[in-house]
């Protein structure tokens, strides 16, 4: 475990964060690509969220939608998370904290979605009837 | 200057806890004034205190586990005696005393029990059995422990200035919030489990990244040991749940010191908010407490009927199984609260799932046993004990997953029953084998077997008279947390678990008597082979106790069983001979940033606690520079020469080939 | 390395092979970098799961606004819209300085730093400024569980931003003082992979709770 | 207050469900524990008798039996909890003779209020109930959470503030039985139990007739009084003023109790509640 085989291509394995490339030109590609497609993502969502031009209902899906599209662009630009054999464990622990994630989010909106339901005072209930 | 605090902090009118505390207050101080004469300070220091060997840190884990023990088992004690007597009168304790002693009792035995138990025989044996030199952060690993400790201190201090929380071991707002808490026990609750719960965090990163990164050569996933994998999946689920717990305790603390109102209810907070976030933390809980006891359960028993486990492949299974299904359950503990039947019933229905898993893992000890040679040692006694006890535990609780059953049975003393059940049956009885299992790998020598025998069946015995009338009683519709109850028929079946205490703490007593009888006796219950119980995992193939390095040349490996392949080759009398080619090996040097850091973050929470914020500035500053200083380090590594490691392992070597061979003529 | 060989026989009692064919033959302990950026990564993921619960808060409570003000008359998309920009602009710095290190130029690293702490603490008082603000026109967090949620939510946020502005003049301070040690760029490794996830969460943060909450 | 005593129709489906769910896992319980008992006992060291094979670790067959056994055992109790909890679900009205009575149960610390809005009467730890009618019972609590819960009636359901849950009950014999709230709420927890009298359905508007005639009169003033953190003796029935003062409660239009009044400087450090009693 000494300083010598603490070299990236001695095992099949990525530190999360690692990139494959050790030359400047490509990585800094690589931060340029991530960054443009953020920047253009980022855009797309602020300017949706601001127009009349879509149908009103879908603006949250499409948000949410791009939200998650650039929270992969990060994710593989930035953080170098690919689906390379290498990076298998990196990816598996990502895949075990999104499964939770969603779990823990979905779960609770699912539950207290009912409970606020089920238990709305008698005004509330009659304001919605009306 | 002293925020909230002031002399009426102390409870000099309450007898009996200003004497309990007297009592721990003066033998912690013998015990340091002795440790003083004696000279040990400086011993305790650099071979404890501020150790990073992962060996010692486990044994410190499993003290600080079983100190508290015996105060939540008091605790306990305190509560039968309570309800034994308080049939039409007020019994001996005041409402406001016998409800924070039900919550501590539950924080501790949770938190400061079942916790440092588990993670302490993970972090002692794991690393052994994957065969590496340490945990993946081994500085880390000390400041997890320290952390720990800081909570379980607090939570002590709680017993002499101010008063602990009074909302039971899960504080439900608004109980909790200040309007109706408006004392300091939620405080030393809250405080006290976000400092402990960053410490299991830490130890949970740890042993995740142990177990992934850090296997010898050849220890593929599906060589490791059934203990490891149920490592790896407690400690997936500490680093999935813990992070819930500490934003749902912020969030009330939040409330609680600036006035938020998540919780409250006023301003629009929601109380179910909490229920729900709460138990989505809880429920991963008792699996992470139980998982580890699983694991132990398979070495055991695997071990003790001198066999290979049954049906490895199902275990992997059904455990990463248990792992993922445990987050989705949570609502079972709430089902009264009204969701609708859609919801009931799916979760009601997920949480049944969870016994196929479980049930897999009890019939592969079964078949484990089947066709062995059962020896029923002290650990293999648990293990058979949990089976049985299990069992009973978990039908009840798949009975209180089906949500018409739970309308009935939710708060009752049934479920006090169900998962004192569960929780001893497994977690206890577990933490128990483990215990007598690897102490002889710790320390080099086995522990009595006749006061563990002995330990066992009051224990066993105790279990069962203390709360299968419980289960009566809460059939009978007592709930739980009653301070005193006026119901006659409920009164035979307190008094019969009053008695069942009595044979429980029995069993306690002896398991501490067992202690120092195994000390007195070390000589002759010495283990010069480190293979006690002619073992079959790698831990078993180091000496006992194991050197600071485990292993002198790391073990390269090629089946299950790694050990057990090596012995069965000795026995067929061709050992290799051959010397091992020693190697300088670099070790992680002792700090004492985590001893340090606990020390911060002692001052911090109890200045938290008592609004002193000049001192929570002095603890916060304190920690960071605790933090630089420990980032500025140069060196945190040490060479062991390999001519000293060449010394260590040869008398090792000699002193288990002698055994060998004797097994072998003896074959 | 020699190394004791510790099986012989070849029994495959748990009828294995299949499996144990398919998996990479395993090769030992992972060098040190590896495992630190790992166990830092686990904890990313577990940081995460805490901000999943400030959100399902913050979606429950969004309602919740006790006949305070809502998101819609709260937000200023423009302000919003700034502090995204100077952070992704310091992710991308962030970046700068990760190449300046695994090429070992102090100089190019130090510059790109500081550029990615600019940005950082420019971010900080963009936030600081909306927070004052909002506190000033009766919208603190004590005035609604909506508020409570907001504020926690975003501050947390700007908590962790925080804490990464002292780790990031720490990582310069040494860099300066030490070089490029080993353990140093492990901990830059780790430095930067919690800059890019603070990144991820504004994402969801300003989609979710900016956005959408001013729509809503 | 025995469960296996039912005096309704919900608490006896309740308790069918629960016997059911035994005896469906005692069937596999009982067995397994057998077989544990057995197999230890039969492979013990020094028994002679018994073969010994220690690389036998995998059977296919075994294997499947262990997973599918349980497996249908939950598929079967899986079923009987989704059409349980359809069933009897809280909210799901019961069936019964006459039009079913309307009682709103507000949970105080550290007693029970029940209105009966239709009736224009409320009483205090008391609940009176004619024999075979379906009972709508709408619950909130004025503080913290409790739970309401009268073990021979059936289901119990949480009470909260600023929400309103619902339970369907029935009784259907008469006679004096005990509810209590399965809920910890304070030091005044253990006081919270209340009496049920289910009366016949001709005595009922005979007992409603002559609450009416109380000469304590249920208001606001009233209300805060009761609000406060106490437990009573006496088990107060008043005439209802203001038939909306559920609703009051439960939107928060009256503010939720108080919580403890901190009377010494010292109290107010570290102690909460003064004692209940
Ligand atoms: C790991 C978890 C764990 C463990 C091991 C235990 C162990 C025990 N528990 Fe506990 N219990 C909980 C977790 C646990 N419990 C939780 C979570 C709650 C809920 C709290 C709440 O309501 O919020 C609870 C609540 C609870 C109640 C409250 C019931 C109620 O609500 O009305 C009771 C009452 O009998 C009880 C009893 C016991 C007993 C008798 C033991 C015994 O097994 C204890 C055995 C140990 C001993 C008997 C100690 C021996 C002591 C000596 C030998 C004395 C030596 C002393 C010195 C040297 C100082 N428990
Ligand atoms: C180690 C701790 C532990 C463990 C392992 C379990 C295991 C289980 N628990 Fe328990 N539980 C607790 C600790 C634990 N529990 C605690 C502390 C509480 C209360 C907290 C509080 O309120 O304070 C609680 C409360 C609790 C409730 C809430 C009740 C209520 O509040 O009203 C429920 C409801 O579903 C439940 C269900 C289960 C189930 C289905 C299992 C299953 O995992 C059990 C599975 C095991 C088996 C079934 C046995 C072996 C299987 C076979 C032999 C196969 C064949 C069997 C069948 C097919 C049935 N538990
Ligand atoms: Cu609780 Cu609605
Ligand atoms: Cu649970």
């Amino acid at each position: 475990m000494s300083e010598q085989i603490d070299h990236l291509h001695d095992r099949p394995d990525l530190a999360p964060g690692d990139e494959e490339e050790v030359r400047i030109g490509p990585r800094l590609l690589g931060y340029a690509t991530g960054l443009g497609l953020s920047v253009l993502l980022t855009a797309t969502s602020f300017f949706i969220a601001g127009t009349d031009l879509v149908w009103q209902p879908s603006i949250p899906v499409a948000l949410v939608v791009l939200a998650i599209a650039q929270m992969g662009v990060h994710l593989v630009f930035f953080l170098h998370i690919t689906t390379g054999p290498d990076n298998t464990n990196n990816v598996m622990a990502l895949a075990f904290g999104l499964l939770i994630v969603f779990l823990v989010v979905g779960g609770s909106l699912w539950i207290m979605s009912h409970l606020n339901h089920n238990m709305m005072p008698m005004d509330q209930i009659m304001q919605m009837e009306r | 200057m002293l925020g909230k605090l002031d002399w009426s902090a102390i409870p000099i009118d309450e007898p009996i806890p200003l004497i309990a505390a007297g009592v721990v207050l003066f033998a912690i101080l013998a015990v340091l004034i002795w440790a003083g004469v004696k000279g040990h300070y400086p011993y305790l220091w650099r071979e404890w205190i501020t150790s990073v060997d992962h060996k010692r840190i486990g044994v410190m884990y499993i003290l600080l586990a079983m100190v508290m023990l015996l105060r939540g088992g008091t605790d306990a004690i305190m509560m039968r005696a309570q309800q034994t007597v308080a049939y039409h009168s007020n019994g001996y304790l005041p409402p406001e005393h016998f409800n924070q002693i039900f919550s501590a009792h539950g924080t501790i035995m949770i938190f400061f029990v079942g916790m440092p138990f588990v993670i302490g025989l993970m972090n002692l044996i794991v690393p052994l059995q994957l065969g590496v030199r340490d945990v993946a952060f081994p500085t880390l690993n000390s400041v997890g422990f320290w952390l720990t400790a800081t909570g379980a201190l607090l939570i002590n201090v709680s017993l002499v200035v101010g008063e602990f929380a009074r909302t039971g071991w899960l504080p439900f707002p608004p109980l909790s919030e200040l309007t109706y808490s408006p004392g300091v026990g939620v405080d030393y609750y809250t405080w006290s489990l976000e400092i402990s719960g960053i410490g299991t965090l830490v130890a949970g990163i740890n042993l995740v990244t142990t177990v992934l990164k850090l296997r010898t050569r050849g220890m593929t996933y599906l060589r490791m040991p059934m203990f490891c994998w149920t490592t790896l999946a407690s400690n997936l689920l500490i680093i999935a749940a813990f992070p819930i717990l500490t934003a749902t305790l912020a969030m009330l603390i939040l409330d609680r010191y600036f006035g938020f109102h998540f919780f409250t209810n006023e301003a629009g907070g929601n109380v179910m908010m909490f229920m729900n976030l709460i138990w989505a933390w809880g429920h991963p809980e008792v699996y992470i407490l139980v998982l580890p006891a699983f694991g132990i359960f398979s070495e055991v028993v695997s071990t003790f009927s001198s066999k290979v486990l049954f049906g490895y492949r199902s275990m992997v299974l059904a455990t990463m199984a248990i792992c993922i299904i445990s987050f989705m359950v949570w609502l079972h503990h709430f089902f009264t609260m009204g969701a609708g039947p859609d919801v009931n019933a799916i979760f009601g229905i997920a949480s049944m799932i969870i016994a196929v898993p479980t049930g897999v893992k009890i019939y592969n000890w079964l078949f484990t046993m089947f066709g062995g040679r059962v020896r029923f040692a002290v650990p293999m006694l648990w293990s058979i004990g949990f089976m049985v006890t299990f069992i009973i535990g978990g039908l009840t609780g798949v009975l209180l997953a089906v949500p018409p059953a739970d309308f009935l049975l939710h708060n009752s003393l049934f479920l006090v029953a169900h998962f004192h059940n569960v929780i001893i049956g497994a977690v206890l009885f577990g933490a128990f084998a483990g215990y007598t299992y690897w102490f002889p790998k710790a320390f080099g020598f086995r522990l009595d077997e006749a006061t563990g025998k002995a330990a066992f069946w009051f224990t066993l015995v105790g279990f069962y008279v203390t709360f299968m009338p419980l289960y009566v009683a809460g059939l009978l519709g007592m709930t739980r947390r009653m301070q005193h109850y006026d119901v006659a028929a409920w009164r035979p079946w307190m008094i019969a678990a009053g008695i069942g205490t009595v044979l429980l703490a029995i069993g306690v007593a002896l398991q501490v008597l067992q202690l120092f009888v195994s000390i007195r006796r070390r000589d002759e219950l010495r283990d010069t082979t480190g293979d006690p119980w002619d073992g079959r995992s790698l831990e078993w193939a180091t000496s006992s106790p194991p050197p600071a390095f485990n292993f002198a040349v790391l073990p390269n490996v090629t089946g299950e069983d790694a050990y057990w392949r090596v012995k069965e080759h000795a026995r067929r009398q061709d050992l290799d001979k051959r010397e091992p080619d020693y190697k300088d090996i670099e070790m992680p040097r002792n700090s004492p940033t985590g001893f340090v850091c606990a020390f911060f973050a002692t001052v911090m929470g109890f200045a938290l606690i008592w609004h002193i914020w000049w001192m929570v500035g002095l603890g916060a500053v304190g920690a960071f520079a605790t933090f630089v200083v420990f980032a500025w380090r140069d060196h945190d590594e040490y060479i062991i020469p390999a001519t000293e490691v060449a010394r260590i392992d040869r008398t090792n070597l000699a002193a288990r080939r002698a055994a060998l061979d004797l097994a072998g003529i003896a074959q | 390395m020699t190394e004791t060989t510790f099986a012989y026989a070849q029994g495959d009692p748990h009828r294995l092979r299949g499996i144990q064919q398919a998996e990479v033959a395993h090769e030992g302990p992972a060098p040190k970098r590896i495992v630190t950026a790992y166990g830092f990564w686990i904890f990313l993921l577990s940081d995460i799961v805490m901000f999943s619960c400030f959100f399902a808060s913050y979606a429950v409570l969004l309602g919740q606004t006790a006949g305070g003000p809502s998101g819609a008359q709260l937000f200023d998309l423009r302000s919003t819209a700034a502090e995204t920009a100077l952070l992704l602009l310091s992710s991308f710095a962030c970046g700068l300085a990760s190449i300046a290190a695994d090429v070992r130029s102090a100089r190019w690293f130090q510059a790109a730093m500081a550029l990615t702490c600019v940005l950082g603490l420019g971010f900080l008082i963009l936030e600081a400024r909306e927070f004052a603000d909002l506190v000033g026109r009766g919208a603190g967090p004590t005035r609604s569980a909506f508020l409570s949620a907001f504020f926690t939510l975003v501050g947390c946020h700007g908590l962790h931003v925080s804490a990464g502005v002292l780790w990031l003049l720490t990582m310069m301070a040494q860099v300066y003082a030490k070089g490029f040690r080993a353990d140093i760029l492990r901990r830059m490794l780790c430095f930067a992979l919690f800059w890019h996830a603070l990144d991820i969460i504004w994402v969801a943060i300003f989609s979710v709770v900016y956005l959408i909450g001013s729509g809503a | 207050m025995n469960i296996f005593d039912p005096q309704g129709p919900i608490a006896a489906a309740d308790a069918t469900i629960l016997v059911d769910s035994v005896a469906i896992m005692l069937a596999i319980v009982v067995p397994t524990i057998i077989a544990i008992f057995a197999f230890a006992f039969w492979f013990r060291q020094s028994n002679p008798r018994a073969f010994y094979s220690p690389d036998w670790a995998y059977s296919g067959r075994i294997e499947l039996v262990v997973w599918s056994i349980p497996a249908l055992t939950i598929i079967l109790l899986g079923g009987v909890a989704w059409i349980g909890s359809h069933q009897l679900d809280p909210a799901a009205s019961v069936q019964g003779t006459g039009s079913p009575v309307r009682i709103q149960a507000v949970s105080l610390d550290w007693k029970w209020l029940f209105i009966y809005p239709d009736q224009r009467i409320a009483t205090v730890n008391t609940l009176t109930v004619p024999v075979g009618v379906p009972l709508n019972f709408e619950l909130t609590s004025a503080s913290v959470m409790n739970v309401f819960f009268v073990p021979q009636l059936g289901s119990m359901i949480y009470t909260m503030n600023g929400m309103v849950t619902r339970l369907n009950l029935r009784a259907d014999r008469e006679g004096t039985f005990q509810g209590l709230s399965a809920q910890f709420s304070g030091d005044g927890f253990p006081e919270m139990g209340f009496d049920v009298h289910v009366v016949s359905p001709l005595a009922f508007p005979d007992w409603v007739k002559s609450t009416a005639q109380s000469d304590r009169v249920l208001n606001a003033d009233s209300y805060a009084e009761l609000a406060r953190q106490s437990v009573v003796t006496d088990k107060a029935a008043f005439r209802l003023d203001d038939v909306r003062l559920f609703e009051k409660i439960s939107t928060q239009k009256l503010p939720p109790g108080p919580g403890p009044t901190l009377v010494t400087e010292s109290a107010q450090s570290y102690l909460g509640a003064g004692h209940a009693r």
